[in-house]
């Protein structure tokens, strides 16, 4: 017995060290199934309570077209959480569990979505870098081992980036548009800009988890790493717009060929993972509030679904 | 011209302040697949909106929008009927409301395909698709929510109470539409509201629910003379337009 | 005097938001008789609002009105601390956010009167006398809903759960208060809140409450960092100006 | 027994028609005290309900004067219900078994407030013509036999008569405004001049307790009279203020030297008194939702107050 699991492990990691995807039938190690679980399904969540800073403006979209265009981004946030929860399923998580998980505290979700939305330009601001960060952290996932999990990303990737796209579309009007409109964009880029460099997770040598991660070919490239390529990539996007980014010590550096940043604000980091942010109560509770109250209609579909299934059995049985 | 007009902005109104309430949900449905399905059927009643209002806008020629023509004009000037603007409540009240709007929606759009303005038939032909999906979902919900546990009924039973005096104003004819009919423009409510009723009927029966008769039935909305919720609604939805005016957002 | 004028704009501010919010109970509180305590308490906050806006006007000195200042800016403008903008919730959620603000604002306007700032030194007088009842009434309240039912009791823990977070920002000094603060146009805040502490001890040992510990304080409203419930309170008060500006009301 | 009982109602008759108030502890026919408190009551609960419309405009009115005028005014209709409950009080009547009279819909208020609040100038209207109408009710009341009824009806007429200068001065500001102010103005007039004309009740020929409240001096006027009254006095404000009042059968005839008007839809009054009005169920429901919200709160004080009277008496017992 022993022999056989270090055989099948053994086969496993031969498996992973090759780019063969593991799927729900292989076998896995426990460490690997509950280290899946808990990060797919905390994306899961993050897509969920990410509706509702987005969802805030809805109701107040500047134009039919923004107001469409909002509603169908949300929508496809709660699509993604569907495709996600149903990945870790396979893992043999349950939607109920998982969810009460989310509930109780016992799940996190994605910080950033503890940060208030405070003007439309935020809006914009979370598409253009909150979504930007998450595809950055995203594409690579596209390729992860397990098989489930890296075809969900593929999905949420594509609809991401035109997200994405929409996001700096929505930043773009505003900085062209007229003073109170930049001014907006500007004090909106204030107040993410740092918030979501905090969404790569601590730093490198604070993140205990990301060597098993990356022998796993979970992740595939570290903390840091992320969050230097996405400042490159940023910095010229914001100077396009027109934008100052809210760092001083932002500097090119031509040795490294990359950006020069300053200090992320960790305290404030630990503090609104450990349940403090602006929000972090209020996201909760709305998300129970909406699980509490839809009790009686999920109650409700399920004892129809069994009064039809009686009557449909009943009547085969008189037929038979 | 003026009255076709008046009338495409009531149908814009309508859909528009339906599918703004259905997007209040967002976020906030009783299970996710349902949060999406109310999404979905805001999604479909803002884009009817759009091509109303374009339509509305070029009718009038005076150089105004889509966007002008929803967040620029105040709550007597919206003639959309009561029904639409009653607040969210519960599910049920959500499933009741949706369900009787889609009740006349679905069997006048499908009447409208035949106006003699074509621009209309054109839009109800592409807006019945998606109400057939409407009217499918809110059927099917009715019957679930009559037909499925004792709270769900009593819930159900509340909706209507709540809602059934605001059914009978789809129905009623303010003078634009009179004149519409006559000119062939609009289809005979006599026969939609026969085809309303017979679907009513038949989807209260599966749930197990009684119609009720001889309500009283309100009206003011086609008129302009609302309830006390559009006001906030137009707050809300108008805001950023009215605070930053002229803008391109 | 920038400085004064942004400290002046915080207070006011503060006072219309809380006065806003307590106005939404009219017609819809739990007895008469606290209905009307309740606009009673919001026509005071309404009353020191005008005065520190004019106050504010004045010091800008661009011809701005009371109204400019409370209609024409925006939430990111607006620099009341989170507590006055959290919703009403229940009876005791607004009980205990009184409470919480008048065990800040009695004491502060009480040292304020000392200001060398005369003008705000006089406004702090003429609403020290109306925050003493308010404080007298939210205290009493407090005292009566800890120790009345076991559900009044549970509510009232619940309110505190839910606002203590947001008790310790009138504390905080922003950068604007600290400058004042050395130039004796304000008064000390540690001093106040030490007043404050004693009170609120003073109050829950009576209600048979406990004071929470070790609680982490949320802040950012005094440098216009808000809940996202400013936003809202904003667009249904400022709709009228901002759909019809520059009229006379 | 009988005799006294004559001898009574004979001494009754006598001071009503002396003009001598009638107080709480004297002799009353019962179908005085019925009457009276069913017209005290009925007027509370207008009061009551009335905060209703009106308060739907405080977090939207368009300054902070404007606010706080506002504020002020329904606050006093609270007091107004206050005065005239504890009035009906004298009478045997308990203010919580009027409360429930009208939460059963068993009580009636006046109709006008199940006519919604649309637009700012609403505010306008109804201070000007709604508290012009309820004072010309009023005012005859201040002499009405029942001491205290007539008592509370003094301070109310006081309060009425400022809240509607502050009406007609909100109307004033909007007809001299821009053309959308003044737009709003004719439009809100336009909505609520016919039901204010309802608000002094069915026509003389089909109100029966008429003749007996005027006989009892409950009542000094008749509808029909208190009606034209109104007309007169109100026609030309709206020509001062440029406003039309809609409708097209109104003249001067100079042989009645008073205003002819059009034939009141009396359908819609019926319809409304029958609970079929526009907003008689928001109404209500908004009623009993506040007071069933509130019972907690009443229980509270309740249990507190018996605790802090034990509490007292066990130390008074000590000290003994």
């Amino acid at each position: 017995m022993q022999e056989v699991e270090v055989n099948l492990e053994e086969q496993f990691e031969a498996k992973v060290a090759k780019d063969i995807r593991i799927e729900p039938k292989d076998w896995m190690p426990d460490a690997y199934r509950k280290t899946l679980i808990r990060q797919i399904s905390q994306h899961a969540h993050s897509e969920i309570v990410g509706m509702l800073p987005e969802g805030n403006w809805i109701t107040r979209a500047p134009s039919l077209k923004r107001k469409a265009i909002l509603l169908a981004k949300v929508q496809d946030e709660a699509g993604h959480g569907l495709y996600l929860y149903s990945a870790a399923e396979t893992l043999g998580a349950s939607r109920d569990q998982m969810t009460a998980d989310l509930h109780s505290g016992k799940a996190k979700y994605s910080s950033i979505f503890n940060y208030p939305t405070l003007s439309w330009a935020d809006i914009g601001a979370i598409g253009w870098l909150v979504d930007g960060a998450a595809i950055m952290n995203q594409v690579p996932l596209c390729r992860t081992s397990y098989g489930p999990y890296a075809r969900a990303m593929v999905r949420v990737c594509k609809e991401e980036s035109f997200h994405q796209r929409q996001g700096f579309e929505i930043m773009m009007t505003l900085c062209n548009g007229a003073p109170e409109q930049k001014k907006m964009a500007q004090e909106a880029f204030n107040r993410w800009w740092w918030p979501t460099l905090m969404m790569f997770g601590p730093k490198d040598d604070e993140s205990p988890n990301t060597a098993q991660s990356m022998r796993w070919r979970i992740k595939r490239f570290t903390n840091d790493e992320l969050r230097q390529r996405f400042v490159d990539m940023m910095v010229p996007q914001a100077e396009f717009l027109g934008l100052t980014v809210p760092d001083k010590d932002l500097k090119w550096n031509e040795a490294k060929n990359g950006y020069d940043y300053g200090e992320v604000d960790w305290n404030e980091f630990w503090n609104v993972v450990k349940g403090n942010g602006p929000c972090n109560k209020q996201r909760i509770q709305t998300r129970v509030k909406a699980y509490e109250e839809g009790a009686w209609v999920r109650e409700a579909a399920l004892a129809h679904a069994e009064k039809r299934a009686q009557r449909e059995s009943a009547k085969a049985e008189q037929a038979a | 011209k003026q009255l076709v007009l008046e009338f495409t902005l009531q149908l814009a109104d309508t859909s528009f302040i339906l599918g703004h309430r259905l997007s209040e949900w967002c976020g906030h449905g009783p299970v996710l697949e349902q949060d999406m399905a109310l999404s979905n059927i805001a999604l479909d009643l803002i884009g009817e909106t759009r091509s109303l209002y374009q339509y509305a806008a070029e009718l009038e020629g005076k150089g105004r929008t889509e966007d002008d023509m929803a967040y620029l004009r105040d709550t007597v000037e919206y003639k959309n009927p009561l029904l639409v603007e009653q607040p969210n409540g519960d599910f049920g009240d959500t499933i009741m409301r949706q369900f009787v709007f889609d009740s006349f929606h679905f069997f006048f759009l499908k009447a409208l395909q035949n106006s003699t303005d074509h621009r209309l038939a054109a839009i109800a032909e592409k807006s019945l698709k998606e109400s057939s999906y409407h009217i499918k979902w809110s059927s099917e919900w009715v019957i679930r929510l009559g037909d499925g546990t004792a709270e769900s009924r009593q819930r159900i039973e509340k909706a209507i109470d709540n809602l059934w005096p605001f059914s009978g104003e789809f129905f009623m004819m303010t003078a634009t539409e009179k004149a519409l009919l006559e000119q062939g423009f609009i289809p005979d409510y006599n026969q939609i509201k026969q085809s309303s009723d017979a679907h009513i009927a038949k989807v209260f029966e599966e749930a197990t629910l009684e119609v009720p008769q001889n309500v009283w039935m309100q009206s003011g909305g086609k008129e302009g003379r609302h309830t006390e919720h559009l006001g906030f609604i137009l707050t809300e939805l108008q805001y950023l337009q009215r605070a930053y005016p002229r803008l391109e957002w």
